[in-house]
């Protein structure tokens, strides 16, 4: 074995932001799933007219959101940290990463879809 | 096989990469000469690894204390025996080669006021033998740790050229008895290289593992001493070997001294603290040798403790867990694992273990390889040097103080980087390597690969530990020496095992000459 | 006592085996390092690193029932028949136990494993407090044995790119040491979704290290002061 | 450096031999508990990725649409294979949530010694399973 010390430092200077924001995101993500789960206890289950009353509230449209939008950024950070420990080729891997944002856009789009279109 | 072995040119060559292979190397590097360190491990692996107490230099940070003073607890350690000027050097050095140390970043342990600590240790005293003092730099109990590591850092930074896991083999000698390289063998693949250089350095350590109980690692097998003999040069003082008083009895692993220097004492089985009577002013904190003798003598008039009555026993209890968890953490981990004892508790059952081997390779202060010639029992052999423990630039004489170790591989591993920095080696030409440079590698590398019997070579080596063992021990007189000389020739198989070995030292000593 | 170790030597074999040992310990043997010492002396082609027998050195670090640990001080007592013997795992094998270590060595000098400090050095040490030295106990004791790093399942997938738990607590022994001035350069260096950010604090390397040390936590601390410093 | 020898480098790059096996084998490399919750924390949040948020997408969409919509999707969910689906979802959802809450605690250092994360680690295994059987039982 030799071993010969190399010294090349090859950071690429980002990481934290993406690391912060997952530890930030998941934050977020519990105190809407400890909202919506006292909501339902709250009325002591789910009916139509709860749920629908519910996403009538502005508060709770805008808390969803956030909540959808903190997901999809998690979701983000979270599969490409699978992609890169799984997917070696980095062809692959960014066909992959590519392939998620699109899903994730499009599922954004949706959530403004369900939240603010055509009710 | 082929008949020659590819070369590699360098300035030097070092051949250890333990404290003072990289002491040497960091001088070397640092000053721009291509320098190659080969070695058997990788470097954090060498022994120094597993040094604990401390490292000596009188700083006084604790209370007074000179470097004369330094200088006499030395020699009078070594029973007089230890060469002065070396000694003196030595000493007078220390102070510095330790601040040096910590300006590479060695974690040492500190003081309130931010100096470093010292603490005391067997054989230092204040005001030449009066009273103990507190002398030793340490990093916890793993002083020798911190120290490799930090100097395999600092060589790091300095972009040192390791070659790890490179056996060498034989040295080499032109015509002139000039040494110009040495010849090794790239474990992994089996290659053999010759190894070109303009100096060639051994710091291969002791040899501690030709004794059947030994606190030395595996890897202390004397290698560089054997290079140095088969290339027909004199080894010095050997027969001087110190055992440390306190390894862990069955298991032989060490128990620094710093265990007494923090207030740990030695019983015997009528929980007697017999020190007192063989060393009434120093006790426990006599020199090894000392301690040593009084256990041995102990344990030989029936006051050993456990079902056999072969071993002492080490408290440390009284020193409360506080200063245990702090100063001595390994300890408490090495006892627990290997002598079923929590020293926080209960006493570590110890006995004199082969440790140091004083003698060795032949040097002078810088580091260079002396060997009598023309008249001349110092003259330097050219190109060669030794540095650490398999060197004997003497300042330890027949009995090495304690923490004399490590300041011994930094001292003169320093030196002779900067004696051979100011040879100005890089414009010098290499001197040519003599025809038959790889011929005496290359013929008993290929007598073992075409060795179709023989023995095992454990069952060898078992047979000679237990001579040394036997006629080596704490105490050594003529009558069990000279006795145990030739037997361990015969168990070596000297006679017969090495004819081509021998018929080439022949010719060598012939030529050299 | 049985034994099941893991074979290859590449000048014969296409692939690596399986040999089972059994053989008789002497009541001395304490260690498994021991009962590898008297292996080698029925087969002598088994082939393992060691050398201070004392874990102090980091040398005969292996997979022991499938955990990373020292062989030198992993009591046989506490062993369960037949021992399975497997060199550290995600390194090329060398031969049988013995791994090659340069992808682990390299991490490590990638984060400058030497204290920098341009300033010139004074005449004595420079001073430093006892509270600010305790800082660096936990962290530079690290022996580079390897046994985190070969556990820890971001570095099996990235051995190239990821420091890895010993680099990463060098790292941070040089960023806690008090005379250290390259705080900024050794953030910089780190500041990287491989480099650092691998780690997701799975603790394996914690569960295995033979000294006790704790990466994990160091890592953590890593991160703490570079999002700080950027926020 | 003379023509003739050879330099480091040279040495190093004769020496790539032929590739060298790596032991990794996943099933006998033992994991501790803290690894087991970890893995299980990264397949449940690739799990939600690639099923739960279309589905949560899917449901909130038919839920809120009107009240046939809403009685349609109840009875939907109420098919034995969907509420596996649910259960499923359930389950990632809890572990997912309770480990990632572990790991915030562990990112500011609370619990990141050896003994404590074990017990954390067990408790998030156990606590999801619980959860996740009492989710089954109203799902029933």
């Amino acid at each position: 074995m030799v071993t010969n010390p190399s010294h090349e430092a090859v950071s690429a200077h980002y990481g934290w932001r993406d690391w912060l924001s997952q530890r930030v995101t998941a934050v977020v993500m519990a105190l809407y799933t400890l909202l919506v789960f006292g909501v339902v206890v709250w009325h002591g289950g789910l009916d139509y007219s709860v749920w629908k009353g519910l996403f009538a509230n502005n508060a709770f449209k805008l808390a969803t959101f956030l909540f959808m939008i903190a997901l999809f950024f998690h979701a983000w950070v979270g599969v490409r940290n699978i992609a890169m420990d799984y997917v070696k080729p980095t062809g692959w891997r960014l066909a992959v990463q590519m392939v998620v944002i699109c899903m994730l856009i499009a599922y954004a789009g949706w959530t403004i879809q369900i939240l603010w279109g055509a009710v | 096989m082929a008949k020659s072995f590819p070369v590699m040119h360098f300035d030097a060559v070092i051949v250890g990469a333990g404290g003072a292979g990289m002491r040497a190397s960091l001088q070397l590097a640092e000053a721009g000469l291509s320098v190659a360190v080969l070695s058997k491990v990788f470097p954090t692996r060498s022994h120094t690894v597993a040094a604990q107490g401390g490292i000596g230099a009188s700083l006084g940070n604790m209370s007074e204390d000179s470097w004369l003073w330094h200088m006499y607890d030395t020699i009078k350690g070594s029973d007089w025996l230890g060469d002065q000027d070396a000694i003196e050097y030595m000493c007078k050095t220390a102070a510095d080669v330790v601040y040096e140390l910590e300006h590479f970043g060695m974690p040492f342990d500190r003081n309130d006021d931010g100096t470093l600590y010292q603490r005391p240790f067997g054989g230092h005293s204040a005001n030449f033998g009066q009273k103990p003092v507190q002398r030793a730099c340490a990093v916890a109990d793993r002083t020798g740790h911190a120290l490799l590591h930090t100097l395999y850092q600092r060589n790091v930074r300095a972009r040192t050229q390791f070659l790890v896991e490179w056996m060498a083999l034989d040295l080499i000698r032109d015509a002139d008895g000039d040494v110009v390289g040495v010849t090794a063998l790239e474990m992994e693949t089996g290659e053999a290289m010759i190894l070109h250089a303009k100096a060639t350095i051994l710091a291969t350590g002791g040899a501690g593992r030709i004794f059947a109980a030994s606190t030395n690692a595996f890897i202390n097998t004397g290698d560089g001493l054997g290079m140095v003999a088969r290339a027909g040069l004199p080894l010095e003082d050997m027969e001087m070997w110190q055992f440390h008083p306190t390894g862990v009895a069955g298991a032989g692993i060490l128990i620094t001294e710093a265990v007494r220097g923090e207030g740990g004492i030695l019983l015997n089985a009528n929980g007697e603290r017999f020190m007192e009577r063989y060393a009434p002013n120093l006790k426990d904190l006599a020199s090894r040798d000392v301690v040593s003798r009084s256990m041995d003598q102990e344990i030989k008039e029936g006051r050993g403790c456990g079902p056999h009555k072969d071993y002492v026993l080490l408290k440390l209890d009284h020193l409360g867990p506080d200063v245990i968890i702090k100063r001595l953490p390994s300890i408490r981990e090495i006892s627990i694992k290997f002598a079923n004892a929590d020293p926080i508790k209960e006493p570590i059952p110890v006995v004199p273990t082969i440790h140091y081997m004083m003698g060795g390779i032949p040097t002078n202060v810088h580091g260079q390889v002396v060997a009598p010639k023309d008249g001349d029992p110092n003259s330097v052999v050219p190109g060669l040097f030794a540095v650490g423990e398999c060197a004997c630039v003497s300042v330890h004489g027949a009995n090495r103080l304690g923490t004399n170790s490590l300041l011994d591989l930094i001292v003169f591993g320093r030196a002779t980087g900067n004696f051979i920095v100011s040879e100005n080696l890089k414009a010098a030409p290499h001197k040519p390597l003599p025809g038959d440079a790889a011929e005496a590698s290359r013929a008993r590398l290929a007598r073992i690969d075409n060795a179709t019997s023989g023995e095992s070579v454990s069952a060898v080596a078992d047979t000679l530990r237990k001579t040394l063992q036997a006629h080596c021990g704490v105490f050594r007189n003529q009558g069990l020496l000279s006795e145990g000389g030739p037997r361990a020739a015969r168990d070596a198989h000297l006679d017969q095992r090495s004819q081509q070995d021998v018929q080439h030292r022949a010719r060598r000593g012939a030529r050299a000459r | 006592m049985k034994f099941r170790i893991y074979r290859y030597d590449p000048e014969k074999d296409a692939k690596p085996y399986y040999r089972d040992y059994d053989i008789e310990l002497d009541p001395h043997d304490r260690m498994l390092l021991d009962a590898l010492i008297r292996l080698k002396t029925v087969d002598d082609s088994l082939s393992f690193r060691r050398s201070c027998r004392e874990g102090v050195c980091g040398s005969d670090a292996m997979n022991i029932n499938g955990t990373n640990g020292l062989a030198c001080v992993t009591n046989l007592k506490t062993l369960k028949e037949p021992v399975e013997l497997r060199p550290l795992p995600g390194l090329p094998v060398i031969r049988d136990l013995i791994v090659d270590m340069t992808q682990f060595f390299k991490q490590y000098h990638s984060i400058k494993p030497y204290l920098i400090n341009d300033t010139p050095p004074p005449e004595k040490e420079r001073l430093q407090s006892p509270a600010e030295r305790e800082r660096l106990d936990g962290l530079y004791e690290c022996i580079l044995c390897a046994c985190c790093s070969t556990a820890c399942p971001s570095f099996w997938w990235n051995p190239d790119k990821f420091v890895g738990p010993a680099g990463l607590l060098a790292a941070y022994r040089f960023i806690a040491d008090s005379r250290d001035q390259a705080l900024n350069a050794r953030l910089d260096n780190l500041d990287d979704p491989y480099r650092l950010f691998r780690c997701h604090t799975i603790m394996n390397c914690v569960d295995v290290c033979p000294k006790g040390l704790n990466p994990t936590a160091a890592i953590g601390k890593i991160k703490d002061i570079m999002v700080k410093r950027a926020i | 450096m003379a023509a003739s020898g050879l330099t480091i480098m040279a040495v190093l790059e004769r020496r790539i031999v032929k590739p060298r096996p790596v032991y990794l084998n996943l099933l006998e490399i033992r994991q501790p508990l803290p690894a087991i919750v970890s893995i299980l924390h990264r397949i449940s949040g690739a799990l939600l990725f690639l099923v739960g948020i279309p589905v949560l997408l899917w449901g909130v969409h038919v839920s809120v649409a009107s009240p046939e919509a809403f009685a349609q999707w109840k009875s939907v969910m109420a098919q034995p294979l969907w509420k596996l689906v649910a259960l499923a979802l359930a389950w990632a959802y809890i572990h997912h949530l309770l480990a990632g809450l572990r790991h915030l605690a562990l990112d500011v250092h609370v619990g990141v010694e050896l003994a404590p994360a074990r017990r954390s680690s067990a408790i998030v295994l156990v606590l999801s399973l619980l959860l996740t059987i009492i989710v089954a039982v109203r799902l029933w």
